[in-house]
Formats: structure tokens, C-alpha cells, sequence
């Protein structure tokens, strides 16, 4: 297979996944409006707001990491699809998948955060700093409880690959980790509420206090680039949790299914929970998460 | 704080930062510990147009100030130069979260000082509660779930917001308005109720029943709820007094003050109520009260339709307005509003203008002082919901 | 007695032309300040809190891609979420179920940078104004206001307070009025239609004619807004 | 209620004790007595709501009123204790350290009328202006119409009628004028 069958084939991958991930914010919002008895936004929404934040002439800069804060948060999603195997047994949508690419790709979730800490922080608004400080502690207590779920895994499958955990769990449904290793699922989609960034755990932009949070002075396209960067994000998320988990996807239908179903798992627990202050939700993380994905550590190693 | 135990923590912050001599706090800003933080006026976070200046140092207040005025239209020296009438509808624009308080204190007012007090007529008596309690659903059906809506909570809110809509569709039938009815006039009211009326706001008030339920499953049971809310802004009950707190703010801290009860104006002696009380005095206990609040003003609705006259007279026969002068005096009429005790003093010399009115809202102790001392060791991410579960309204504050 | 009136009257005007104090704070003056690498600078920090600077004026772009974006805008409205107003209390009626504004594109933001249209929720006290010119200033371009209730337009009910102005179109461009006292939430939708048909017309440059008007909007502001100084910040 | 009125009226000599209601009753108070004597209905007859803080402005006496309502939770009953002050140098002893919101009040009435309570906290603060440059504005010579005229560019072509004469004019052109009196006198 040709290089650039394989680079166009990427590329054509990530224009899917971008979509894809517009789209299911717009369905997001429409399910929130319609538990709240509202029509919603129309879908084609957010493909309209980017198109109109583009269209923005003034387009003002506070220096060079402030241009280079949107760039590093789509860096980080673009680094996420890369090195993740969109769809299993494919060549094709593989991407450059390789061993020990969820090193990479846990990297990569957060690089786009740092970069976007950098770069909110020379905006110079107290709102996006006290966003950072609460966005980068309440990443820290998601990432130990993750990352020990995903240790659990690599354990149990010995290998750092997606692709073979993903080969791993194929066969059925009870094949798949979630039903083979509960305990380290458990932790890794508890964990999952957090890296969605949806209520509880969504202080980080809470628009009642600080609003907006760290974007709070990014406008145009600085706000175009971050919002597709944000679209690309919660989907190579949820496609992170599907190949970790549910067993991967071999079609794109089934892609579409998975992600949709994992998306919306946060999405509804969103809808009916108010958000946690930063310490609670620290505490939260500290608490049940936590201790699943050591149990998961403990009941993998003996 | 509310989580202690095994993972709480509690900072000590007994001696941070340091008093001085004469009880203040030494705030030092170029020492760089501490940020300076403005809430609003541009801000989804303050009840209204008005800031709140925060010193904090890490996530927690150690200084508060309110900034008002961003909404003062100068009322009260506007109706010193309209006639008694023409006053009126200046007036009802003072607090716009709950107008029909307003038109009952002036109604009341120019009736009590010119000695029509007594000559309004049965029915219009009747109609005037119905609407202050109407008007009381409405503000709570918004400040309910508006209090689950500061914890980003925001499916209660719609809710709430839809219902104050079909109650203000209600108003719009009686009066002709949405917001600003203008329907209690001096000497009585404006209308009586239409045909059918009494039927479409039963169907309303069975959406309501309806909806107070969600909204305690909603809110009420909510884990996430009661942790952002048990334990949080806490109002002791030493300080109703040296505050001037009053309504239900005072009554969820265990004082209970009503003027319907302790003062009953209108025809509130005839009704069968019980103003519910707290003792916790938290957000979570201000906004259980308010909740019982809602049941108790749809019952006192249903009972208001059922015990009304079925017609009569809704006007006394009152002087010429234009040319209505009224003997010199002084009054102070109060009322229980959704946030409390709601007066107004007022002033007449003689002449066909008032001369002073002066409007005692809630809000102005509520927000300021009592405000300012709850924001002291809070939370960055509770200072909304304490605005809110203070029912702070800026415009009554600054008129 | 009218005399005694008339009397203090007249003292009152005298005392008020001779009291023209200056609000500036020391730190907010104009001065010169050595930089920490040694050279002398000159500040003037009110002059660029409030952009004393002129903004340049924007040129829409040629034809269709115009016309593309216009589209666009008209049916991407970000509103600022200020309530300046009592007309406030219409907008969440008008987010929520009754009314539905998210259907027509028109969605609430917090902050100035990322809004394009101003809500001006009725009458403006001056304290009020000043915050508003900033926020407006800060929006970009191209940017939207919607003056609701006749406050607005010609003072209302308020016409003879001492308090709020007059006319808010003296002090920064409005797009559409939508009148009433208070206007209705289906008011304020039509009002919405309208500055979606002005948008995409090409009608709705009323930024660059700020831009243009700029000198002017300036004195009318500075006329009335006699305290500049911005709240105190240590950050 | 009548028996405080009775007892403060010994106590304090004043005049002009008006019931205005039932359990509402205004009694007028020498200036150097009025902190006194809220002091004391506090301390001894356990008003202890302090329900507002009001001024007038008596300009044609050369006056201001001071007005301080307080409220008995357990008899249910108002005082409102009047007190007059000199309009030329209008100085009054502040109350702040009696409940904790009359400072809100204090610095309101400062900046509305210019009655100054030394010693109360951020009473020369702005309260609801900013950059104000003409005399208090809630005086009775500040006339609001006149400033708002000279400052904020009425609209053309807005008027205003006299409702009485308007009225006349459009219901009843024909009537000839008779200078109808008030019928309340």
C-alpha cells in the first residue's frame, strides 16, 4: 500500500471524525434541549458557528502563545487520531497505530491542555487563569485513575498496543474488557466522566462563576481552531474508551455506534447532575475511581 | 465545607489573613497573595446588573464588596414630580422580578393617607390577593430551580421559566400585560377575572403540582445538590436581628417572620396557611423553605378562586385623579413579598405630588451588608449560589 | 416660597459650574515612567483602557464570499449576556421552552470577545454606559445592537431622570429598536428576523460606522461619563 | 404600644406622637436625643428589626427629616422616630454600630441628600452614582428635569401634555373652563 493511499486515507479519516464529532455536539445540545422541552438548536449548528467565528474580521492577539494555544489543542487532537486505530482490521483507517501507542496517546490528551494552558494564560484574564489552575488539578486526578485502568489492561494483555488489545477482545461480547476485566472498566469509565469535561466535572468552564474558563479571551478563529479541536477531541475519546473496552469497531457504522452510545453515557449523567467544586470533584476522583483502578492493579498482578 | 472525614479537608484559616487591632483584615495586593476578582456587572454569575468586588486569595473570598447603581433611575425623585396617578406606573417598575408588590404598596399608600383605606370594595380586596400571590408563583417558579440552575443544573430552570410563562399568560387574560400589570389602582382594581379564567389557571396550577414533584426528585435528592448546598452559606440565627433578614431567608434559619402573618393585610387573616421554617439556615434550607413555599402559594391560590365572591364591586368611588391632593402625612405600608418583607414609605405634604416615598426592599440589606459578610471565607464557586439563595434583586436596592 | 426655590436653584447651578473636579486617579494619569530596561516611556493608561485609540474601520470583503459569511453571521447571532435592563427579565423566557430563540440560531455567550450582538435590555444609568461602551468596544467586528424598550429610544419613562440617558444612539450605533415598555419576548424574536434580513443584506456595518463616527461617539460619551477610571486590578 | 409611646414621651419630652395605625405610631425626637432613644426602644423594648432609614427633604422649613422605623417582632408593632436636622450644615451621629446594615443606609442618604454621619463605615463611598458633579441629588433644588435636558440629548419631537388639559381638550372641546376644586377638601 502506497503511502499517499495511506496519508489520504488519514486524512479522510480525520475529516470523518471531525464531522462526526460536530455533529455529536450538535445532537448534545439538542438532547439537552429536548430534556428541558425545547425544540434546539437546528444540526448544522455548529458547522455555522465555525463558519461565522472565520468570518470574524477583528481578530486581536496578546503574543505569540496566545496564537499558538489553539495550535497546540488541535496538535493534541490531531496526535490522538494519529496514533489511534480508528477502526480494527483495516489497514487503511489503522492510522499509524504501533506499540505503545496508548503512551502516546495519553501524551497527546495532554499536550492540548498544557498548550491551551500556555496560551489562555498570556490572554491574561483572571477567569481563564483560575480556569487553568482548576482544569490542570482536576486533570490530575483524573489521569491517576485512568492510567491505572489502562496499566490493568496492558497487564492483563501484555502489550501497550491498541491494535492488540483491540484483537484481544474480539469474538464476542464477552471477550471484551469491560466484561473480562470489570473492575479496571469500572475505573477507566469513571474516569471517562471527567475526561468528557460535562457536569459533574465541568467547573473548569463553569459560565456562573468564570465564564467560558480558559477561552475566555479567544475570539475568530483562534475559537474556530478550538472548537473543532474540542469536536475531534470528544470523539478520539470516546473511540479511546471504545478500543479499550468495548472491542474496538470494524466498520465505521460501528465507530459511529460506539462513540455515540460511550458520548452520551456522560452526556446523561451530565444532564441530571449539577457541578462539583473543584476540590469535591478532586476528593470524588481521590475516592471510588481511585481505588478500583489500584484494585484493578492489585487483582492483575496476583 | 461539607466533606470531612477520611478525604476532607478543611484549611485553617483562623488566622489568614491577619486582623489587625480594629478586627480588619490585612489585605496587602502587592504582596501578590491575593487577587482581585470583579464579578459583573457583565457576568452570568450576579443576580442582575450589579458586581461584587472580590479579594481572594487561592479559591476562597477573603474580602467582599458590592458595587451598585448600575440600575438606579432615580425613582423616588421621578414621583416626586408626577401627580399621584401619574406616579404609579413610574413606580411599579422598581423591582421588576415581582412588579405587583409595588403597585399594592402605593395603592395602599395613597389609600391609607387620603382615608379610602377602608372603602375598597370586598371583591377588589380579593382580586389584589390573588394577584400578589400570582405574582409570588411566578417569582418563585423562576428562584426555585434557579437555585439548582447556579450549580449549573439547568433543565429546572427551563422548566420553571416555561411554567412562569403559562402564569404570566394568566396575568396577561386579567390585565392585559405580561410583566408590568398596572392592575391594582388606587381605590381597587382594574378588571374582574375573565370567563374561564378560573378553569385554564386550575389546569395551569395541575402542571405545577406536576412540576413541584420533578423538581424535588430533581433537586432535592441530588447528591451532587446536597453537597455544593448542605453546609454551604450558612445564616445563624443571631444574625436575622443585626441584619434586618427577613422573608424566607430568616425563615430557613429557624425566625419566623412573615408579615402575612404577623401583620395580615388584605384578606391573608381569612386564608389557611402556615409559613414553612428551617433551622439549618444554608443554601439547601433557604431553598427547601422556598420549595414548601411554591406548594403553600398554589394552595393559597386554589384557595383565594374558592373562596372569592362570585361578583361585586372592584372600584370606590375616588376623587378626580387629576386633581387629587392629599392631606399631609406619613405612612410605612409593608407587604411579604417572595423575598421578604417588602415597604414603602411614604410622604405626602398636601399638595398633589407625593413627597417622598421611600422603598424598604429586601434585597438592600440582604445584598450589601448581610452579603458582604456571608461572601468572607466562601468559595469562588458558591458566591453565585449565595447571591441567589439571597434573592438578591439589584433594582430594588438602588431604585 | 417658589422664590426661596428658584433662589437655591440658581446657587445650586453656580456651585455646579465651579465644582469640575477630576476623577482621575494618580495611578491613571498621563505620565512619563521609566521601563525596566532604563528608557522613558509615556502612559496613559485611560486613554488605552478605553481605547481612546481610533478602531480601524473593517471593509467587507468582495461579493459572494460576503454574502457566504453574511449568511453565516445572520445565522450565528452570539449574544452578549449583559443585562443592562429591566427587559432583561425577557431574555430566559426567550431561551426557554415558549419561545425557543436557539432555533433561529440566536445563543448566549459570557464574554464580549466571543459575541456579536449587544442586548441593550432597556434604559442605560450612565454608571451602566461606561460599562457597556467597554464591553462593546471589546467585541469584534462585525458586532450587532439591539435596543430593546423605548427607554432606549427616547428616554421613556425615564426621559427626565437625572440618571439614565436619553438616547442611547448617540453614544454607540444601534442596528434595529424594538419598541415597548417592556417588549415581548415575540417582540424581540421579529426583532431578531430583522437583524438577520440587515445582515444579510449587508446592511448591518454598523461597527465600521462607529469606527468612521468615532470622534463624535467620543464627545457625546465623554460628555456625560466624567469618571474614566477602571476598577482597580493587581493582576 | 400606647404604653411605650406613653413611657418614651415621659422619658425623652416629645411632642406630636402620631398613631398613623394601630401598631404604627411616628414621634418626633430632638436631634441629641434620636440615637438615644433608638438605643433604648432596642435595648428595653426589644425592637430589634430595623426596618428602614429614610430622609426628607422639608426644603421649605430649612429642614431635613430623619426617619428611623424599627419593628417589635413580638408585639408586632412599628415606632417611626423622627428627627430633624439643619438643611445648611446637616450633620448627624451615626447609628452604625447598632445594626449591622444601617451603614448601607448612612452612605445612601450621604450621597442623596449630603447629610453627614461621621464615623460610619465607607460612608463617603459613591453609592448608586458615579463621577457626580452637581449637588446630592435626591435634594428638592436639584431639578431633574432640567439636568436631564441640558445632558442627554432629548429626542426631537417628544413632548409631554399636561394630562389635565389634555384631556379637557380631547373629551369635552366644547365645555367652556370651570375651575373645578379638589373634591377631597
Amino acid at each position: 500500500m502506497s503511502i499517499y493511499l495511506k496519508l489520504g486515507a488519514t486524512l479522510l479519516g480525520f475529516l470523518i471524525v471531525l464531522n462526526w464529532g460536530m455533529l455529536m455536539s450538535a445532537i448534545f445540545r439538542k438532547i439537552v434541549a429536548r430534556l428541558a422541552g425545547r425544540h434546539g438548536i437546528p444540526f448544522y449548528q455548529p458547522w455555522i458557528d465555525l463558519l461565522k467565528n472565520i468570518g470574524i474580521r477583528t481578530t486581536l492577539t496578546h503574543g505569540v502563545m496566545f496564537y499558538l494555544g489553539p495550535i497546540f489543542r488541535f496538535t493534541g487532537a490531531l496526535g490522538m487520531f494519529l496514533f489511534m486505530p480508528a477502526l480494527f482490521g483495516s489497514d487503511l483507517w489503522a492510522n499509524f497505530s504501533f506499540q505503545g501507542d496508548i503512551v502516546l496517546i495519553l501524551y497527546f490528551q495532554l499536550f492540548g491542555m498544557l498548550g491551551m494552558a500556555l496560551g489562555a494564560g498570556e490572554g491574561g484574564h483572571p477567569h481563564s487563569t483560575i480556569g487553568i489552575t482548576r482544569g490542570l488539578a482536576q486533570h490530575a486526578a483524573i489521569e491517576l485513575p485512568l492510567t491505572l485502568g489502562i496499566i490493568a489492561l496492558a497487564i492483563q494483555y501484555q502489550t501497550l498496543s491498541l491494535n492488540e488489545i483491540i484483537a484481544a477482545q474480539q469474538g464476542g461480547m464477552a471477550n471484551w474488557s469491560i466484561f473480562t476485566n470489570p473492575v479496571a472498566g469500572a475505573a477507566i469509565l469513571l474516569a471517562a466522566l471527567g475526561a468528557m469535561g460535562h457536569s459533574p466535572f465541568n467547573l473548569v468552564k463553569a459560565p456562573n462563576e468564570i465564564p467560558i474558563g480558559p477561552p475566555t479571551e479567544y475570539h475568530s478563529t483562534y475559537l474556530g481552531v478550538l472548537m473543532s479541536s474540542g469536536a475531534v477531541l470528544h470523539v478520539m475519546e470516546a473511540a479511546l474508551f471504545m478500543n479499550l473496552l468495548f472491542g474496538g469497531a470494524t466498520s465505521w457504522p460501528e465507530f459511529i455506534l460506539k462513540t455515540f452510545l460511550i458520548y452520551f453515557y456522560s452526556v446523561f449523567v451530565g444532564a441530571v447532575f449539577p457541578r462539583f467544586r473543584i476540590e469535591q470533584s478532586v476528593v470524588w476522583f481521590f475516592k471510588i475511581p481511585l481505588a478500583l483502578g489500584i484494585l484493578a492493579i492489585l487483582l492483575i498482578s496476583f | 465545607m461539607s466533606n470531612k472525614g477520611l478525604f476532607g479537608f478543611k484549611p485553617d484559616r483562623s488566622n489568614y489573613p491577619e486582623i489587625d487591632k480594629d478586627g480588619k483584615a490585612i489585605l496587602d495586593l502587592s504582596s501578590q497573595k491575593y487577587t482581585k476578582l470583579w464579578l459583573g456587572p457583565n457576568h452570568p454569575g450576579v443576580t442582575g446588573n450589579m458586581a461584587v468586588e472580590l479579594t481572594i486569595s487561592g479559591d476562597e473570598v477573603v474580602e467582599a464588596r458590592t458595587h451598585v447603581g448600575y440600575l438606579h433611575r432615580g425613582f423616588e425623585k421621578l414621583i416626586e414630580r408626577r401627580l399621584f396617578v401619574q406616579g404609579f406606573p413610574t413606580s411599579i417598575r422598581m423591582c421588576v422580578a415581582e412588579p405587583d408588590t409595588n403597585e399594592y404598596l402605593i395603592a395602599q399608600c395613597t389609600e391609607e393617607l387620603s382615608g379610602y383605606a377602608d372603602k375598597v370594595p370586598e371583591m377588589a380586596v380579593w382580586l389584589r390577593t390573588l394577584v400578589l400571590e400570582l405574582a409570588r408563583l411566578q417569582g418563585l417558579l423562576r428562584g426555585v430551580p434557579g437555585q439548582a440552575g447556579t450549580f449549573s443544573l439547568g433543565i429546572g430552570v427551563q422548566w420553571g421559566v416555561y411554567l412562569r410563562d403559562l402564569i404570566l399568560d394568566r396575568f396577561e387574560e386579567l390585565t392585559g400585560a405580561r410583566v408590568y400589570h398596572m392592575y391594582i389602582i388606587p381605590g381597587g382594581v382594574r378588571g374582574l377575572l375573565p370567563a374561564g379564567f378560573k378553569k385554564r389557571l386550575e389546569e395551569n396550577l395541575k402542571e405545577i403540582d406536576d412540576f413541584i414533584v420533578r423538581i424535588h426528585q430533581l433537586m432535592f435528592n441530588n447528591s451532587v445538590f446536597k453537597k455544593r448546598s448542605v453546609g454551604v452559606g450558612v445564616i445563624p440565627k443571631e444574625w436575622i436581628d443585626q441584619y434586618g433578614i427577613v422573608g424566607t431567608t430568616a425563615r430557613a434559619s429557624g425566625v419566623k417572620r412573615d408579615v402575612r402573618k404577623d401583620n395580615p393585610y388584605l384578606v391573608y387573616d381569612q386564608l389557611d396557611f402556615d409559613p414553612p421554617t428551617a433551622t439549618d439556615g444554608d443554601i439547601y434550607a433557604r431553598t427547601f423553605v422556598r420549595w414548601q413555599e411554591l406548594i403553600q402559594t398554589v394552595d393559597l391560590i386554589r384557595q383565594i378562586m374558592a373562596k372569592m365572591p362570585a361578583k361585586g364591586d372592584i372600584r370606590a368611588k375616588m376623587p378626580n385623579v387629576l386633581h387629587w391632593r392629599i392631606p399631609k402625612g406619613e405612612t410605612y405600608v409593608r407587604l411579604e413579598s417572595g423575598r421578604g418583607e417588602y415597604g414603602m414609605y411614604y410622604v405626602t405634604d398636601g399638595s398633589d405630588k407625593p413627597r417622598r416615598i421611600n422603598l424598604r426592599g429586601p434585597s438592600y440589606t440582604h445584598g450589601i451588608a448581610l452579603l458582604e459578610r456571608m461572601l468572607v471565607n466562601a468559595n469562588i464557586a458558591d458566591v453565585h449560589a449565595i447571591m441567589v439563595s439571597l434573592q438578591v434583586c439589584p433594582p430594588e436596592i438602588e431604585r | 416660597m417658589n422664590d426661596k426655590i428658584n433662589e437655591m436653584l440658581q446657587r445650586s447651578a453656580q456651585n455646579a459650574n465651579q465644582s469640575e473636579k477630576s476623577f482621575i486617579r494618580p495611578e491613571d494619569e498621563e505620565r512619563e515612567v521609566i521601563a525596566p530596561d532604563g528608557s522613558t516611556i509615556k502612559i496613559n493608561p485611560i486613554y488605552d483602557y478605553f481605547s481612546g485609540k481610533k478602531p480601524q474601520e473593517e471593509k467587507p470583503l468582495n461579493g459572494v464570499v460576503e454574502k457566504f459569511l453574511n449568511w453565516a453571521r445572520a445565522e450565528s447571532i452570539w449574544v452578549l449576556g449583559f443585562g443592562t435592563g429591566c427587559g432583561s427579565i425577557e431574555i430566559p423566557p426567550l431561551m426557554t421552552p415558549r419561545f425557543d430563540a436557539y432555533r433561529f440560531g440566536v445563543q448566549m455567550r459570557a464574554t464580549p470577545r466571543q459575541s456579536n450582538a449587544f442586548i441593550i435590555s432597556g434604559y442605560l444609568s450612565v454608571k451602566t454606559l461606561k460599562r457597556v461602551i467597554r464591553s462593546y468596544e471589546q467585541m469584534p467586528s462585525p458586532k450587532y445592537v439591539l435596543a430593546l424598550g423605548s427607554c432606549t429610544i427616547n428616554g421613556g419613562m425615564y426621559y427626565d431622570s437625572y440618571s439614565t440617558i436619553n438616547r442611547l444612539d448617540k453614544y454607540i450605533p444601534v442596528d434595529v429598536y424594538i419598541a415597548g415598555c417592556m417588549p415581548r419576548p415575540e417582540a424581540l424574536l421579529a426583532g431578531f428576523m430583522k437583524l438577520k434580513e440587515l445582515i444579510k443584506e449587508g446592511k448591518a456595518e454598523k461597527a465600521n460606522e462607529y469606527a468612521r463616527n468615532f470622534d463624535e461617539y467620543k464627545a457625546n460619551q465623554k460628555k456625560i461619563i466624567k469618571d474614566w477610571n477602571m476598577p482597580d486590578y493587581n493582576w | 404600644m400606647k404604653a411605650i409611646v406613653q413611657e418614651i414621651t415621659e422619658k425623652y419630652n416629645l411632642q406630636n406622637a402620631v398613631f398613623q395605625r394601630d401598631n404604627m405610631a411616628f414621634v418626633e425626637v430632638e436631634k441629641k436625643f434620636a440615637i438615644d432613644l433608638v438605643t433604648f426602644l432596642k435595648d428595653y423594648h426589644q425592637f430589634s428589626h430595623f426596618v428602614m432609614m429614610s430622609c426628607v427633604d422639608w426644603i421649605e422649613d430649612g429642614q431635613f427629616q430623619l426617619l428611623y422605623l424599627l419593628h417589635n417582632p413580638a408585639l408586632k408593632v412599628d415606632i417611626g422616630i423622627k428627627t430633624y436636622l439643619n438643611r445648611t450644615e446637616p450633620v448627624m451621629q451615626s447609628a452604625h454600630h447598632l445594626w449591622k446594615q444601617i451603614w448601607t443606609y448612612q452612605r445612601e442618604i450621604k450621597e442623596a441628600f449630603g447629610i453627614d454621619f461621621p464615623g460610619s463605615p465607607n460612608v463617603d463611598e459613591n453609592f448608586v452614582l458615579e463621577g457626580w458633579t452637581e449637588i446630592p441629588h435626591m435634594r428638592r433644588d436639584f431639578d431633574t428635569a432640567a439636568y436631564s435636558e441640558k445632558t442627554y440629548f432629548p429626542r426631537e419631537g417628544r413632548f409631554t401634555h399636561d394630562p389635565a388639559t389634555y384631556m379637557r381638550e380631547k373629551l369635552y372641546p366644547n365645555q367652556p373652563v370651570t375651575a373645578k376644586k379638589n373634591t377631597n377638601e
